[in-house]
Order: structure tokens, then C-alpha cells, then sequence
């Protein structure tokens, strides 16, 4: 465990080694760069030693037990996360939660939820999607009506990222029918374990369970689960979409895919294959760019800037980028492009499909490209509706 | 047949195999059933080999006097279409077209005879066993090699993307040797013969096949030309850009509906312009792809092509199909939300076999470069 | 001359030898295929030809001095026509005024217009498109006020075809302002020298002037000009659509594209650049797969059936293989891209740039893509407004 | 000056020169000048040249001691944009970044100095000539081959491309030698000397500049490695991104407000969905652009790079800058229909440069070909 506590006092460079080493020494060597989603039988133990650290919680103020970590710092810390390839563990606690109650909980809720997010005692999920409601969010149809002191709650959630592994969801429901759309909405906590709420995974189309759907059916929930005012919901969760419109902008996923594509072509021998190297060409300089665009935004982040509708554009192409190489792979992989998991090519066991499955939910969730690039038309090139 | 045929009485004949196809398909190839057998060894079902068989369907492209019908590749593309369609696993076009065409360009005799019947009836299965282990597509160079030894032959060798590799009662082992091509028939299970499956997108298998100085009794041995070898190859081929076709119709057809009910902001989503546009772009390339696939069909039927013009054709259809049916499934994906990545929702069966078809014998780039070689950019062709 | 007039009682194989010996014989070698649209000195010998000849107007009946060619033998003459690469005459009064009249003129408008087309006294330029109603073509502004036995026009019309070579113009104006867009338009006759008419040509970005703006000012029109019905004219133009909406989805400019395409590569030794090959690969199938798509249409044309809305695709999809075939070309030329007209390139002249201005428009005019895959989805895919 | 002005600083002089640039080409560089000068010859105004030397913008780059200011390329760049958005057919990434980059390499003395002080002061607007008739791109190939010949030495060969060509006062004719790369200064009009102008898109041209066996003194010789003139070359390709950038920057934003204002079935062209998406496809090309120009100006002025690195960087740049470019010219065209074809209107002459500039030192298919070659794909470049 570390004796400093105050890291933005430390120059980068220190900083950055620091948490190297760290990650260095204690994440498994065999969850790096994991091609699927860990479950939290597989990550609980690094979770708990990056709670142990004090680590778990970087940009939360440190008197919540948070490193409180500035821009430029947490900018680094992800940096690394990223390059030793470290698992995503069941982060919505982490970013999605505490930050939350931080801004907008009652001391009650944050006394009692903010140390068992810490602990691991709390697993979180989210519930903002419904069947009827993806795109256009905020025409959820969950019911919650007051009925003394509690919230009983009817309807159904779907995306819900690993609710199977969750102990808790966090919920925008509707809380006024009669309201214009985004203002009959409240923000809401529920154990998951509530009588009235089922669970079902979602299999995905490479035979995964990411998602779940979840069914709630007269869940009755304490009335001081609400968060915030009730009725002001839409705006609470809105104004959380700070670091994370950039994170989903990032260059990672298409760094590691044409990471994949480069070694297969280097051991097929395609240097010499003009036709692979334009079409490879193209997509790395897609990717070098789209890393630059990144870098712009998260210079703008770092010098404590505020992120414009503008940033939604680092989404776009780097998904889309993304998706291009995952369909170079397969093409590069030739008669054997259907042939799922590791697949021995000359020698050497390559696997394209996971690329090919994971690179395409990245154009769907967290807003549909298709809604990005209505917000950039609207938001940013001021184009009349 | 085809010949004598006038153009009306044949395209009446091609609507009312399509109408019994499709009344089959429906009958009796449910997406269910084709869900069920995902995984399973085999991971087609025999029993339904065999009543495609008593359709016809697997004779149909072979001389009446094997037990065939000795119809032609549009009628073949409907059966096949339909089947594709309904995402049946059972190896249609490895078995009727792809080891069927082998056989039945390799001499007359005893053991090549009973083959052909035996897939004209469904109890032979065979597999042909020719690609090398990193995909090679030239015929001239099949997988394995064969020498003469005493009154029979020696096999040895290893040959990748058999179909079908599980559930094949026979395996076609086509080998270079000092004459030209060879083809040994050897029975699934035989000792010597080792099988590993490899698992794909869609749920079924392809086969490596290894031998190691197998010993061929000379009855099971036959031959034919290496361009005899390369046109049956063709055919599957086309028959394969054939079920590609059906695919892409099937997952572009499921989006226009999802795109008229599926209802965000107040309006179906389909009635955005975006989508709209992208929706017309994968209408273009089905009605390309069809357009494509009619002409080369027409030309096999026809006859009159010389081999590399069908070779030509072949790699056109091919090219256009498997493009157009990748991009389809991304866009059907796509336009579809999240629900169009889930296992449960029917576009992924689809999407899964396109992986799984799109590169079989040959993905779009491969064929795409096979058609230029075979017709390199020249000066003065129009004109 | 011949002396044959039934031509339709020829065999296919005769019709076209003889189209084909007549243009090897006739049309002037220095014109075939030219780059850019003929001007009507250079073509207008061609024209008094095909006039001499009866081949002027291969589609309208006989008894107009017509050939009346059936479907199947129209689509050889055009055929012919494109192999040999003549050159396209001032064609609006053959394709569009001449079947306009003889479905919907009075008996004089058809006695006193229609030879003189033929003699090549008359040429004809199209009035449609203005400058605020371009792909809104029902929108037009252009008004004709019945005054006593005139009407009295005044509005602008553009886009018009080589309007300064032109004698006459037809023309679409809106006659009721009060009716619905369509409604309130009819279909007018004018001689190019009326007073008030002035003819603006307008250059293009390649220094061409293939298209004129026109002007008119209290110009004067007998009434007697007017074609059909006051207030139908929008119907007349509609159903004039009909072969026209196939031949601006022909093959023709994507192979004479690629063919230049195919002397440059293999002038350049491209054959053996896997990286063209790839490129140039992906254009020929595009070129080949339209032409087989159109020939799927041209034989429902020969087979004598009706056209649906999705013959607009082979304009979409044509037209946009033509520009990529453009782009091509000039990245194929490398540095000597952005050069001007007959370019050297290792001792043979070579001219890109005309192929990529000239597919420009080609996207644009007849319907712009946007416009025609607007119809396709909502009259060939139903898909809602 | 680079090492020592903080970040800080150094912003505040880059908004300040923006400022003065923006000020200047709006005040002196009308697109109706730009338009007049198409076809003339020269297709510039030598005067003009003059005045941007006047700003001191020919001497941008050159160290103080030749009469420059010795800024960097991001301060280049300032410059070039606001002159290149304005269409200035004034060459001046050929003379004050070709040329003179060229130039500063070779070593000091009396010829090299006067000519860079006459760049500086706009009296000397001399042509690099170094590429052959193909347009081959590879600086340690000159297009000329140069022998001592007595005292001075002898030039022969043919290279096309040069800008400027009409309207310049020398001609800078790259040469191999048994030593290396010899740069033989030639004046305009010198006997022996034949140029031919090669007409562009954009009303300028290019010069094809031939000589065979042409004696040039000893004095008029000047010398420099293969790497420092690749240097140079990098170095221009890097400020034609730059014009580029410029180029698709106001096209697009010309495009942005005809959509706003171009009214069709009654509603802004610009509310139909299918065009905002494609409107924001140009964006994001436009950022992209922006983004990786802005890092290798970064690392140009850095001056820590290697070779191999400036040339990734240079070659990226124009990658993206040429595609971008040309991919916005069409989206304009097809945006603004038929008014965006006409001369008249202002978009023609963007795209018309564009096409002109696009292709000169390489275009984007060349340049991402250099990239992938000095980087190569390899395994394990991650983790």
C-alpha cells in the first residue's frame, strides 16, 4: 500500500511509473487484454486488491476514499490501464454511481452505499434501456408509483450489462405519465434481490451473456431509494455524461484489433501483398488519426475544459474504424474467416471472429452512431431539424 | 432435357419446382430446427438428407441413367434458395453439387456408380477433402499427394475446410500424383483416416482431414481431369453464391419489415432518410447480386462457355454474393439495435451462416482476384 | 437509302447488321466517342444523315416519318448506337417533344412540328428545372398569365441543354397559383427568339458550356402553344418518362470509363500492382453486375412490360460506379492527376479529368440519387414517410 | 526562438500572426484575383509575391541570418492556410517551403545566400525540378543526372512536375551524381533550357523543364545529402496537407450553409436526414485532418524525429489531407446539385484546386503506400 496519498502532487512521469509497477506486480497475467468481458468471479480478486490499494475509485475526492484524481492524472491512470491491458471490472458503482450520490445523494445514501461500493460488498447495474425505449431513451415506460412510503415498480429493463453478476441496479423509471417526456422520469436504487425482479441473460450472437434483461413485476422499494427530486431524474443521469463520452471515443479497442491484423499479416507474409497493404494502410492511418482527434479531446480535458457535443465524433469513427478492421481480419483470414475462437494459421492460433462479434454492439450501445450523428448535425453543424 | 425444352415450358416448370420447394421449406425446415442442431455432431440431421433426397434434390443435377434428373443449375438454384433460407444445415450443395459434380465427371464404373446413386438417395454422404490447411483454391494443386503402390494406392497428406466433415459416410480424397488428379474414395471412420472438426460462426463444422501412407484398394480409386476437377468446383461455387443470395434476401427483407414497425421518436424508424438510403443500397446490391448470379446460371446452363469463362462467372457471382451478403448482415445488424446481436432474435442464425458461407471455397477477395487474373485490364476493349 | 420500312419484320441479327453497316459507312470517325457533348455544328450533318435516311426517330410510329421500331429492335439501334460511339444530337425534340405531340397535340401542333423536327429545322431544349425547384421540380415558379389569345410568361428557367443551339423550347409553367403544386402547371411551347427570351449559357467547372440559364421577360406565346389541357402539363411530362428512365441508367459511361481506365493500367504495367488490381477489381464486377441488372430491365422492356419505380436503382448504382471508375482514373495517374485534357504518360496520351467532370452531373441531373433513392424507398421498399 | 518561447507564448504569437494572415488575405486575396489569374501566364502575380514577401511570409521559415524570421511550421502553417483559403494562386509552399527548404540545406555561400535573401524579399521565386515524367517520388532519384565537367559541370534530363514553372526566375535542377544529390542553379530563360507548361485543373500549370548536356558553372552548383533533400521534400508535402486542409475547410462549410439555406419541398435541404449524416462525415474528415496535421507540425517543430519519422508523418498528413480533400469535393458537388458544377459559382474554383493540389508530390494513395512501406506490419507492436 502506498504512504502518499496526495498523487497529483507528483510529477507525471512519477505517477505514471508508479502505477505501472503496480499493475505490473499484481494484475493476473492471464486476464490481460481479456477478448470478452470478465465476469466478476474472474476479476472480484483484482478488485479487491485495487480497493485494498485505495485504487479503485480514481477520480472519486479522496475523502470518499477516491484517489481524487485531477484530469491530467486520471487521464494517466487509464492511459495504463489500457497499455497493460487490464479487465474492465463491474465499474458502474464506480463511475456511474458514486460519482452520482456524490453530486446528488442525501449523507444517508452516501454513508451507506459509497463504502460498500469500496468494499465489493455492492456490485452495480444499470437500468436505463427498455425494449420500446433505445435510441429514444427517454420514452421509458417503467412505472414507479408512490404508495405510502414506498416506490412499486412495474416494467422491464434490457441491456442491463452483467445484471447476473450486479447486487444492485440503479433504474430511471416514470414517475409522472402526464409529464412531457423527459420530466416524468426519476431516478431510482433497488436490490437486485427485490421480490418481483427477474433476471434473464441476454446470449449474444457469439453465444456470450453480456446483457441481461430484467423484469420487474410490483418490486416495491423504499421510498429513500429515490435520488435526487423525484421527477428530475433525466437530468441527474444526464449530467453524469462527462468522462464518459470520451472514454467510449477511445482509440483502444481499434488499437488492439489491428494489433491482431498486423500480426496475421506479418505471419502470413503480406508485406508483399500490395492489395492487403492499401487496404491495411487505410486503416491504420484511420487509426493513427482518429488516436490524434482523441488526443485533442483529452488535451481539452486535461486543461479542465468542458467536452462539447463536438466529442461525440471520436465515437463515430472510432467504432466505425473499428468495425473496418474486424472485416479486414476475417477477409485477410481467407477460406478460414468462419472458423470461430483460436484458429491455427500456419503455425500459429489467431482468432478474428471475437473482433468481428465485439465490434459490432460498439456502433449500438451508448447512443447508435446513427444518434451521434444527429447531435453533431443538430449540436455542432447547427442544422435545422 | 435442357435442351429440347422451350424457354416458356421451362420457366413454367423452374415456378412449379419453386412452389414445392418452398411449400417443403416451410413444411418441413423450421429456423428451429435449424437452432436446435447448432452444435450438435453431426450438426445436420441424416434423416433429412435423405428426404431431401426423395424430393430429388440430390439427383437433380445428375443424368436420369445414375438416378439423377439431369435438370440444370436454375433449377438446382431454386431447390437451393429455399433450403439456404431456411438455414438447413444438411450439406445441399457440398453433397449434390460440389462431390456429386466431382464424381460424376470422373470415368464410369462399379464404385463411382454407386456413389452417385447413393447420393441420388441420400444413404452417401461424401466429403471432399482438397483445400490445404491455409485455404489454397487452386484445383490444379489439391491437398494431398497419391503414388501407386502394388495394385492399389498410397495417400498421404492433409487437407483443411471439408464439408461435410462429421456426418460424411464417405470422404473424396483429391491428390496429385504423376498423371494428374486423383480421387480415392475412402469411408468415414476407416483406419488411418484422422478427423478433426473445426467449429464455425454458424454452429456446423468444417473438417482437416489427415492421412499419412494410407493404402487405397485400386477399386476405390478414380480419376479425372485436373479441368474437369476445376469445373465441378465452379459449380459449387455458384450454387454456394446461390445460398449466400438467400441469405442476404432473407436478412434484408427482416430489416425492411423491422424498419416499418419498430417505432423510436414517435415514428417507425424506417421512416428516417438515413436509413432509408442505407436500406436502398442493400435492395441495389440484392437485385445486383441476382442479376449476376441469373446470367452466370444461365451461361453454365447454357453450355457454351469455355473453362475459363466459367471460371469467370463463377468468380463474379461469388464475388457479389459473399460482398453483398457481409454487408447486408452488418446493416441488418445495425439498423436493428441491440436486439439484432442477440442469439434469440432470428438475424443472427443468418448472420452466423453468412460467416460461415461467405468464405467457403473462396471469400469475395479471393474471387475478385481470380476474375482479374483471369481477365487482366487490356487496352482496346471497347471500341 | 434502304428500301425497307418494315423493319420490325427483320430478324435481330439482320436489323443490327445493317444499323451497324450504316453507321461504320456514315458517321464521321473524328466524332466518335467525344468527350464532351457535341455542339450542333459538329453534329448537325449526322442529323440530316439519320433525317435522310428515316433513322431520325427510330421510336416514333411511321406514319410521322418514324422507323417504329418495336421495343426489342429500338433496344438494338441503341445498342449499335453506343458500340459505335456516336455522338448524341440534339435529341429533345426526337425523344421527348415529337411523343409529347403525337400522344397529346392537337393536329396542327403535329402537321406543322413534327417534319420540321425531322429536317432538323427545329431544335428543341427542355424548360423544366429553375433555379429555386431543382430536385422540388413541382415547385416551379415560371408563370404564364392567359392574356386575350397569349400567354404571357415571365420567370427564369436553368439546366436547359444546350439551350444556345436550340430554335425552340418546351416548357413546364405554372398557370394556377391557387392548386396544389402539381396541379396549377402546363405544358408550353415557345420559339427561342420570341422577344423577352434571353439565353444565358452557363460554364461549367470545366470550362464547358453545355447548359444555359433563360430568362423571360412579358415574353408573349400564341395559345395555341399550349400542349393538352391547361393545368395538366405535369401529367403530360410524367408519362413521357418511360423509356428515358432506363436509358439514363445504362451502362454505357461506366464502360467507356473503364475501358480508359483498363489503356491506363495496362499502358502502366498496373496488371502485376496488386494494390489496382484490388481497386480496379471491385469498379469491372460493379460495371459488370449493372450491365447484367440492365439487362434484366431492358428485357422486361423487350418482353413489351411496363417499368416499376425500382428501374430508378440502375441510375443510382450506375452513375456512382461512373464516379468511382473517375476517381480511380486519376489516382491511377499519381502526379499527374489534377493536369488538364490529352495528358503524356509514358509516350500515350491519356485525359482523366474528363471523365471525372463528366460524372459529376451524372449523379445530380435526371433525378438527382437523393431523389431517386427517395422513391425506391418508399414505392419499391414501402417504407414510410 | 522555438526552444525558448514557453507554449504559452508561443500561442499568443500564433493567434497574433493568424490574425495579421486572416487580415491580409481577406484584404488583399479576393477569390474574384484568384479567379482572373486562371490561365494567364504566369498564372500569378509576381507583384503579389512580393507583398506576401513584404508580410515576410517567404522568409517564414529561414533562419534570421538569411533574412528570415526563423519560426516554425506551425506558424507556416497560419500563414498558408489564410492564403490558401483564399485561393492565391502564389506558389507559395513551392518557393518559401520547397525551394527554400531545399536551399537552407545546402551548404552556406555566396549563390545559396543571395538566393534565399531573394526569396525572403520576394525578388527570387525559383522551381525545384526534380521529379521524372512519371511522377516517381523518391528524392534520392532525382529526375536529372549532373558530371564535372572542367571547371563547372553538365546537366542533362527531363523533370515534370515543377511548380513554379511560368512565372519563376530559376530553376533548382536536382541531380545525381557519382557524389550524391548536386542542385545546379539554372536562371529563367537560360539557352538550352526548354520548358513546356502542362495545364491544371485549377488554371495553373506545371512545368516540364528539359535540358541535354547543359553546362552550368561551377558557382551556380550547389550540393547537399540525400537525406537533408528529402527533408525538404517532407517538409512541402507536409504545408500541401496544410493548403488542403484549407481547401476542404471552406467547402465544407460552404456546403454547411447551403444546406442551411437551400429550400426544397418546402424545408431547408439541410433538415433531410441522409445529408446531415454525410454533412458530418465531412466534420469528422475535416477534424481528422486537423488532428493529425496539428501532431506532425508538432513533431516537425519538435525537431526530434527521425528521418523515417518525418516522412510517416509527412506521408499521413497528405494521406489524409488529399483524401479528405477530394472525398469533400465531391460531397459539395452533390450537395449543392447543379449550382455545384458551374464555373461561376465559387465552389468549382475549390474544387478545381483541390484537384490540382491533391495529386502534386504524391497523392493519398501514394502517400499511404510510403507509410505502410517505412512502417511495415508487424507482430507484437502492442502490449
Amino acid at each position: 500500500m502506498s504512504a502518499v496519498t496526495d498523487w497529483n502532487a507528483l510529477d507525471d512521469d512519477s505517477f505514471r511509473q508508479q502505477v505501472r509497477s503496480f499493475f505490473r506486480a499484481n494484475y493476473p497475467e492471464e486476464l490481460r487484454y481479456p477478448k470478452t468481458r470478465l465476469r466478476w468471479a474472474q476479476i472480484r480478486d483484482w478488485y479487491l486488491t485495487l480497493s485494498k490499494q485505495g485504487w479503485l475509485t480514481p477520480a472519486w475526492p479522496t475523502r470518499y476514499g477516491g484517489m481524487g484524481l485531477e484530469p491530467s492524472k486520471l487521464i494517466i491512470f487509464y492511459e495504463e490501464i489500457e497499455l497493460h491491458g487490464v479487465g474492465r471490472a463491474p465499474d458502474m458503482g464506480i463511475t456511474m454511481v458514486g460519482p452520482l450520490l456524490i453530486q446528488n445523494g442525501s449523507e444517508e445514501q452516501k454513508d451507506y452505499y459509497l463504502p460498500k461500493i469500496l468494499s465489493g460488498e455492492h456490485i452495480w447495474c444499470q437500468g436505463y434501456s427498455e425494449p420500446n425505449s433505445g435510441s429514444d431513451l427517454a420514452s421509458l415506460r417503467t412505472e414507479a408509483v408512490l404508495d405510502g412510503d414506498e416506490f412499486v415498480v412495474n416494467g422491464q429493463k434490457t441491456w442491463t450489462t452483467l445484471a447476473q453478476d450486479a447486487t444492485h441496479i440503479f433504474m430511471l423509471v416514470r414517475t409522472d405519465k402526464s409529464a412531457k417526456k423527459q420530466e416524468g422520469i426519476s431516478f431510482l436504487l433497488m436490490d437486485v434481490t427485490t421480490p418481483g425482479i427477474e433476471r434473464r441473460p441476454i446470449r449474444n450472437l457469439a453465444g456470450h451473456e453480456e446483457f441481461c434483461e430484467c423484469f420487474f413485476r410490483d418490486v416495491r422499494v423504499p421510498k429513500a431509494n429515490l435520488v435526487g427530486e423525484i421527477n428530475r431524474g433525466w437530468t441527474i443521469a444526464k449530467a453524469l455524461l462527462g468522462f464518459e463520452r470520451i472514454s467510449i471515443g477511445g482509440p483502444k479497442q481499434s488499437q488492439y484489433a489491428i494489433a491482431r491484423l498486423e500480426e496475421l499479416a506479418s505471419h502470413l507474409g503480406l508485406e508483399s501483398d500490395a492489395g492487403f497493404m492499401d487496404a491495411y494502410a487505410r486503416l491504420k492511418l484511420d487509426v493513427l488519426d482518429h488516436a490524434a482527434l482523441y488526443t485533442r479531446f483529452i488535451d481539452q480535458v486535461r486543461r479542465g475544459e468542458k467536452l462539447g457535443s463536438d466529442v461525440s465524433m471520436l465515437k463515430v469513427i472510432g467504432t466505425e474504424t473499428y468495425q473496418k478492421i474486424s472485416q479486414l481480419l476475417i477477409e485477410t483470414a481467407g477460406s478460414a474467416g468462419g472458423l470461430v475462437d483460436d484458429v491455427e494459421m500456419a503455425g500459429e492460433d489467431f482468432d478474428w471472429l471475437t473482433s468481428y462479434y465485439n465490434a459490432r454492439p460498439a456502433t449500438i450501445y451508448g447512443g447508435s452512431n446513427e444518434i451521434q450523428r444527429n447531435i453533431l448535425a443538430s449540436q455542432v453543424l447547427g442544422l435545422p431539424s | 432435357m435442357l435442351d429440347t425444352a422451350t424457354e416458356a415450358e421451362r420457366s413454367d416448370q423452374l415456378r412449379l419446382l419453386a412452389d414445392s420447394a418452398t411449400a417443403f421449406a416451410s413444411g418441413r425446415l423450421s429456423l428451429a430446427r435449424a437452432r436446435k442442431l447448432r452444435g450438435e455432431k453431426p450438426e445436420f440431421d441424416p434423416a433429412m438428407l435423405a428426404e431431401l433426397a426423395g424430393q430429388g434434390w440430390t439427383g437433380l443435377l445428375l443424368p436420369e441413367e445414375l438416378g439423377g434428373f439431369g435438370l440444370g443449375f436454375a433449377e438446382a438454384a431454386v431447390v437451393i434458395d429455399s433450403v439456404a433460407g431456411q438455414l438447413a444445415p444438411e450439406p445441399l450443395v457440398p453433397v449434390a453439387v460440389l462431390a456429386a459434380g466431382v464424381l460424376r465427371r470422373c470415368a464410369a464404373g462399379e464404385r463411382r456408380d454407386a456413389l452417385l446413386g447413393g447420393i441420388a438417395d441420400g444413404s452417401v454422404i461424401p466429403g471432399l477433402a482438397w483445400q490445404n490447411a491455409t485455404g489454397g483454391l487452386d484445383p490444379a494443386d489439391p491437398a494431398f499427394t497419391a503414388t501407386v503402390q502394388g495394385e492399389g494406392w498410397s495417400v498421404s497428406g492433409q487437407a483443411r475446410f471439408v464439408r461435410p466433415g462429421s456426418g460424411a459416410t464417405h470422404f473424396l480424397l483429391a491428390a496429385r500424383s504423376d498423371k494428374g488428379i486423383e480421387l480415392l474414395v475412402v469411408e468415414a471412420g476407416s483406419d488411418g483416416l484422422k478427423l478433426v472438426s473445426e467449429a464455425q460462426a454458424d454452429g456446423t463444422s468444417l473438417a482437416r482431414i489427415s492421412v499419412e501412407g494410407l493404402r487405397v484398394a485400386a477399386d476405390a480409386h478414380l480419376s479425372l481431369s485436373a479441368a474437369d476437377f476445376a469445373a465441378a468446383i465452379d459449380e459449387a461455387v455458384l450454387m454456394n453464391a446461390v445460398e449466400l443470395l438467400a441469405l442476404l434476401r432473407r436478412m434484408r427483407t427482416m430489416t425492411q419489415d423491422y424498419l416499418k414497425t419498430r417505432v423510436q421518436f414517435g415514428k417507425p424508424i424506417g421512416s428516417f432518410q438515413a436509413l432509408q438510403h442505407r436500406a436502398v443500397d442493400l435492395l441495389i446490391q440484392e437485385e445486383l447480386t441476382a442479376a449476376c448470379l441469373n446470367q452466370a446460371i444461365a451461361a453454365f446452363d447454357a453450355g457454351s462457355c469455355s473453362v475459363d469463362e466459367r471460371s469467370s462467372y463463377a468468380s463474379r457471382a461469388k464475388a457479389r454474393a459473399a460482398e453483398a451478403a457481409m454487408w447486408t448482415a452488418r446493416e441488418a445488424m445495425q439498423m436493428h439495435g441491440g436486439i439484432g446481436v442477440t442469439d434469440e432474435y432470428e438475424l443472427s442464425l443468418y448472420v452466423n451462416r453468412t460467416l460461415a458461407l461467405a468464405p467457403w471455397l473462396g471469400n469475395a477477395s479471393a474471387h475478385r482476384r481470380r476474375y482479374v487474373r483471369l481477365n487482366p485490364p487490356k487496352a482496346g476493349s471497347d471500341a
